[in-house]
């Protein structure tokens, strides 16, 4: 699918193709205050995503992706300590007051969450919640609006429109639920769109009917995308870039036809033999060992060093993100790159 | 098939000592941690103490009339003054609570084992649990006053009077607990598990279901005890409780709202004794329900 | 190499009220191989890893375990029989008692089915630990204490205390991070290797089942649809569904957008003919009328569909 | 929608009939003849006799029970025995009462316990929420007969507002209705709007926390309207199962107060009647409450079906 844009390394790309960028974080830290003072759960998070552009977050449970997605949203829990800059279109957003925080959702931001079920209201009709929305956001009228909300029905691929507007989110199936997800998440016109984890909880072939979906609306409408997900094997489908997380930290960035086939980063690496392909005909799987340690207990340095067969003593220092070959990673001893 | 130690690849390197989840409190600790469980203990226990000790520390028939003595307000002679009779209302409040203390502990006793055996029967047998369900709904709305009305003028007011009554009036809300958290721990994946592996039914509920809901009922038996020291406080006062000859708070309560004006203290304090009661057991509850519950424990 | 078979089920059918969530499924499975099934949500797979161990009552159909009939059984003929037949559930933090020590959680299955004496009961404990590669300081442990992937094994050194012949897994890795999946797989394939444990194990996802299966029924709306050896299903799979299937897995799209039409529909209220016409790229008109009936496509690949008509292979 | 109204109305039909039997039965059983009670000392044994016959008391018990139970379908409760007047003629007279009471007292306990609920929810941790929570289990804790004696002492001794105890029916002017129920019903009320407030402020907290509240906030809806229509329409829902079972609580519950206020309310005739062995107006009182608390519940149904569009497909 990613054929259809060219892959073009980041330093390669031409003036005329430049597009520009919508959502850039910077150093992003997100700390939760409790009785013992701070603990942090992500640190030093650094992308960029442009227009029309899919960029991938990815990594296990636990890793931070959520939070760090709940940080650009500005839905952070209350004790969160936030440091770092989040610019939405060139504006600096993530010193804004949470009420003009609020402001930017739904008409810049739109947001689509892993369990369509509880995500949307289980009591107000699907055509209620939509169209709240857009009166507020867009200072529709009622008619306007139920007008509007059917339409974009229709647009995700949604039949009789008019009669899903009168039911309740308990009357669809999984992927229609979603669906109507990714249409109020678009509903207002958003340069930006976060999907956490969209398909995770789809069948095979609803997942792949969604994705399909999503990369439509995209191309359709320009849009930025920020995709988390914990499987590698859908960033290399269906984003350009992606951004893998461990322990809260970014191991490795780059174009995503890079990080999953050639990955600098023995993280990376690993979550890709961790998972056993269709047709390699392999007996054994090379599992990563241990587990991944829990916030609040990360080693010092860096904190895949515990679980990776390359790490020396060099790794009890924390390494930077640097580039190694066509992507960034951060590691004392890279993966060489395949040719 | 030979069983040899297996030595697996899939070790970490360098020692097998991988790393557990880090243990959670006690119970105990997490209790003796909670300000709230620690005050409502050490109420509970300073109104146990003063009512078990209650001969030592206000010796004397508490019943004694001593005419001359009437409505003394509280003072060095009478802490809490004196009632309509004459009566000592420091040691009426001291071994009024015996009596509400022993038959909120005698009522939870007997509700909750007997709620505990049929819920736990109504949690797995359907057809059980149809018709148990209507009666507790039954139960439910029939006002209890009714019952320990009838039970007073059947068995004639007493203590044993009270203790039925109460006690069958309060089974029905134990019961829909008790079964409540039976069909959630039936449904855990650990019972089917449990069945796979070949667990009897009678194992099954003593290893695997009583342990589950032991919690709540624990929590439920704190608030069944206030409710039974409510009750006996309350059909004492209407007089269809514990006889009139008989000490209880409630029944000390009767005959003081005839003298409210002019002696409010004998309204006072057996009133503040009952409430303080209730007031430690609930505390007691709650805490309990925070620390046994971890998930409804952040919300507090 | 013995091909006596352990499980033969035929013709397994389970009904809730109306909704038939599994229907008319056979499928055996010869000592120490492991037989997969995949479907979708609403498949029936895990409903049929239930009735094949009794915990969830046939409505028809017979289960042939040890060439003994399973669904015959009274109750307390099929509890002594569970000792030779053991199950790994999905959720590693729901298939335990949290309230049981770790050593409890071993010694139970051997206690209730009468093996060994205390001793040896707690030295077959410390064995299992072993063989699922957790430390003997864990005896002592609760399940709180562990992490999903750590649970899992504790589950799988459980089922193994019987030393059971046969092992139901249903989704045995699904709740867990992908690189504790590879360990948890790689355990299960090297215990079934050191004991010869016959499996039945059960997945949504196509990657796993292809890793661990040598057979695979692949299920929906409660019927198998096709099934075959491993290579044959994923090399030549015949049924629409099963090319689907393995179109829209992730990682296999590559451009190609063959996607499968509409929703599953729901379990009470299959289509007429074959249940899979709704949503077949390939339906025509007799599919709506008539129910495709299993093919032999020889190498003991089978599947039920109208455009095979013929194909029977030579 | 009317399909789940009959079948929540047959699942009420036991909240009326078990209260009906067991108040048979319990009367029945109990030593004490209505008979002898009412011709006193004095009577002869064929006296009484001849009395029991005509009151029907020498039948047997279900011959009695089902002779009731008709006197119930044809609208005949019955006459009296203290009053020696229909039964159906005095229960209206009290009923008034205890029903007025309990809407007056549960009106308070809702506008208290969902506003205070509401506004510690919303300032969850702040000392305003403390002060509520710790407001709240006090109120609880409260007994509720000594809160009503407090009352008196406060606002009929000390402040002279109100009359000690009495009743003036609404006919009499509301100024005189209210200044002779609001003691009454505070007292009724206090504990049921302490409870109503905890399960407001956990059930609100509990909602807040759902993922649709995060859907809401994340479209950029204000967070007025996402407390307002999105958290409450969900967070409601406990709180008026709470207000069926605090009405319920009430009715029967009224006595004491009844007592304590003197007010001609339903809870102190029947008490009364029991005293005197008045078997009719006993099981009327209880027919009548038991019927008033279904109509109640049915209507908590209703508002629960019109609330959640779920139950309606159920």
């Amino acid at each position: 699918m990613t054929a259809h844009i060219a892959p073009l390394p980041a330093d390669l790309v031409s003036p005329q193709t430049e597009r520009p960028t919508v959502l850039a974080v910077e150093d992003l830290g997100l700390s939760l205050r409790n009785a013992d003072g701070l603990l942090p759960i992500v640190t030093d998070v650094s992308f960029s995503i442009r227009e029309g552009e899919a960029v991938a977050l990815v990594g296990e449970s636990g890793c931070g992706k959520s939070i760090t997605a709940s940080a650009i949203m500005g839905i952070a829990p209350d004790n969160a300590v936030i440091t770092g800059t989040i610019t939405l279109n060139g504006k600096v957003i993530s010193g804004l007051s949470p009420r003009d925080r609020r402001r930017l959702c739904g008409r810049h931001m739109g947001f689509i969450f892993q369990e369509p079920m509880t995500a949307l209201h289980p009591t107000l009709s699907i055509g209620r919640q939509m169209t709240d929305t857009l009166r507020h956001n867009l200072g529709l009228s009622h008619g306007a609006a139920t007008d509007r909300a059917a339409e974009l029905l229709g647009r995700v691929g949604i039949p009789r429109a008019r009669d899903i507007l009168k039911g309740y989110v308990h009357e669809l199936s999984g992927g229609m639920r979603q669906r109507v997800m990714i249409a109020l998440a678009i509903s207002c016109g958003p340069s930006l769109i976060i999907a956490d984890e969209p398909t995770t909880a789809l069948d095979v072939t609803i997942q792949a009917q969604v994705l399909d979906l999503l990369d439509d609306m995209r191309r359709e409408l320009n849009l930025a995308m920020l995709f988390i997900t914990h499987d590698l094997e859908v960033v290399g489908d269906f984003c350009e870039k992606a951004v893998v997380m461990y322990a809260g930290d970014v191991v490795e960035r780059g174009l995503s036809a890079d990080v999953v086939r050639a990955p600098a980063h023995p993280y990376a690496r690993g979550l890709i033999d961790a998972v056993p392909a269709h047709d390699d005909g392999r007996t054994r799987l090379t599992p990563i060992l241990g587990t991944v340690p829990p916030v609040g207990q990360w080693p010092e340095g860096c904190r895949f060093a515990p679980r990776c067969s390359r790490a020396d003593g060099q790794c009890g220092t924390r390494p930077s993100l640097e580039r190694h070959g066509p992507t960034d990673a951060r590691c004392w001893h890279p993966l060489e790159t395949m040719p | 098939m030979t069983l040899t130690q297996a030595t697996s690849p899939d070790r970490l390197p360098g020692g097998d000592e991988e790393a557990f989840v880090t243990t959670n409190k006690t119970v105990w600790q997490r209790l003796l941690a909670n300000p709230t469980a620690m005050a409502s203990i050490v109420m509970l226990a300073i109104l146990t103490l003063s009512a078990v000790l209650a001969p030592l520390l206000a010796p004397g028939n508490p019943l004694r009339v001593s005419p001359a003595d009437r409505f003394i307000p509280p003072g060095a002679e009478h802490f809490f003054g004196t009632d309509n009779l004459g009566r000592d209302m420091f040691k009426m409040v001291l071994h009024g609570g015996r009596t509400s203390l022993f038959v909120g502990l005698v009522v939870t006793a007997i509700s909750m084992s007997i709620a505990v055996v049929l819920g736990a029967i109504s949690g797995f047998y359907r057809q059980v649990d149809v018709v148990l369900m209507r009666l507790v709904d039954g139960l439910m709305a029939f006002p209890g006053i009714v019952l320990a009305t009838a039970a007073a003028g059947i068995m004639g007011p007493s203590m044993t009077t009270v203790i039925t009554s109460l006690s069958i009036v309060l089974i029905a809300p134990s019961l829909r607990v008790v079964r409540g958290q039976v069909l959630v721990i039936r449904e855990l994946q650990m019972i089917e598990a449990a069945r796979a592996v070949g667990v009897p039914t009678l194992r099954l509920f003593t290893r695997y279901i009583l342990p589950a809901v032991s919690s709540p009922i624990l929590v439920q038996a704190s608030f069944i005890f206030s409710a039974a020291v409510l009750g006996e406080a309350g059909l004492s006062f209407i007089g269809v409780g514990i006889g009139p000859k008989e000490l209880s708070w409630g029944n000390a309560l009767t005959e003081a709202r005839n003298y409210i004006a002019q002696a409010p203290w004998i309204v006072l304090f057996p009133g503040l004794a009952l409430m303080l009661t209730i007031l430690a057991l609930n505390l007691l509850g709650d805490s309990l329900r925070d620390i046994l519950d971890p998930r409804l424990a952040r919300r507090r | 190499m013995s091909t006596e078979t352990v499980l033969s089920v035929a013709g397994l059918s389970k009904s809730f009220r109306a909704v038939k969530a599994v229907r008319d499924v056979s499928f055996s499975i010869p000592r120490g191989k492991t037989f997969g099934l995949v479907g979708e949500s609403g498949s029936g797979k895990s409903t049929t890893a239930r009735l094949v161990l009794r915990l969830v009552e046939p409505s028809a159909g017979s289960i042939s375990f040890r060439g003994m009939d399973l669904a015959g059984l009274s109750s307390g003929d099929l509890r002594a029989e569970r000792r030779h037949m053991q199950m790994i559930f999905q959720d590693p933090f729901g298939s335990l008692n949290p309230r049981m020590s770790v050593r409890d959680t071993l010694v139970e299955p051997q206690l209730v089915h009468g093996i060994g004496t205390p001793a040896e009961q707690l030295k077959t404990a410390e064995r299992l630990l072993a063989e699922v590669s957790m430390p003997r300081a864990a005896l002592d442990r609760y399940p709180h204490e562990f992490s999903g992937g750590q649970r899992q094994r504790i589950a799988i050194a459980r089922a193994l205390a019987t030393n059971p012949e046969m092992i139901v897994a249903d989704e045995p890795v699904s709740a867990l991070d992908v690189s504790v999946q590879a360990q948890v797989l790689n355990l299960m394939r090297d215990l079934q290797d050191r004991h010869g444990t016959t499996m039945l194990f059960i997945s949504h996802d196509l990657r796993v089942v292809q890793f661990m299966c040598d057979e695979i029924g692949v299920m929906y709306l409660g019927e198998i649809v096709e099934q075959g050896p491993r290579d044959r299903i994923y090399g030549a799979p015949a049924h629409p569904y099963t090319q689907a299937l393995l179109v829209s897995a992730p990682g296999k799209a590559g451009g190609q957008r063959a996607r499968l039409k509409g929703e599953i529909p729901s379990a009470h209220a299959v289509p007429s003919g074959c249940a899979f016409r709704t949503r077949c790229p390939q339906a025509f008109e007799r599919c709506t009328v008539e129910k495709p009936v299993m093919r032999d496509l020889g190498g003991g690949q089978k599947a039920a569909c109208h455009l095979l008509d013929g194909a029977v292979a030579a | 929608m009317l399909r789940y109204l009959g079948k929540r109305f047959l699942l009420i039909l036991p909240t009326i009939f078990v209260p009906l039997i067991l108040v048979f039965l319990l009367l029945r059983l109990s030593p004490g003849d209505p008979a002898g009670m009412m011709l006193g000392d004095q009577a002869t044994a064929e006296q009484i006799a001849a009395l029991r016959t005509q009151l029907g008391l020498d039948q047997p018990i279900f011959v009695q029970f089902l002779l009731w139970l008709k006197g119930i379908v044809t609208l005949d409760l019955g006459n009296s025995i203290f009053f020696r007047e229909p039964v159906m003629q005095i229960i209206p007279r009290y009923a008034g009462v205890t029903i007025l009471l309990t809407l007056v007292a549960l009106t308070l306990a809702v506008l208290i316990g969902v506003s205070m609920g509401l506004i510690s929810a919303m300032n969850r941790n702040k000392p305003i929420d403390r002060g509520v929570v710790t407001t709240a289990v006090l109120g609880i804790s409260l007994p509720e007969f000594w809160f009503a004696l407090l009352l008196i002492f406060l606002f009929a001794v000390t402040l002279r507002w109100f009359p000690v105890a009495g009743y003036n029916p609404p006919s009499a002017g509301i100024v005189a209705f209210a200044a002779t129920i609001f003691m009454p019903a505070m007292a009724l009320g206090v504990r049921q709007s302490a409870l109503m407030t905890r399960m407001m402020r956990s059930s609100m907290l509990d909602v807040l926390n759902e993922p649709y509240i995060t859907t809401a906030r994340a479209q950029g809806l204000p967070e007025s309207t996402v407390i307002g229509r999105y958290a409450m329409r969900t967070a409601a829902m406990p709180v008026i199962t709470v207000a069926g079972l605090s009405a319920g609580y009430m009715l029967g519950g009224a006595v004491t107060i009844e007592i304590i206020f003197a007010l001609p309310g339903l809870g102190r005739m029947l008490v009364e009647a029991v005293g005197r062995r008045d078997y009719p107006l006993v099981e009327g009182g209880v027919l009548t409450i038991s019927l008033v608390l279904a109509v109640l519940n049915l209507a908590i149904d209703l508002i629960y079906a019109i609330l959640d569009p779920r139950i309606r497909y159920q």
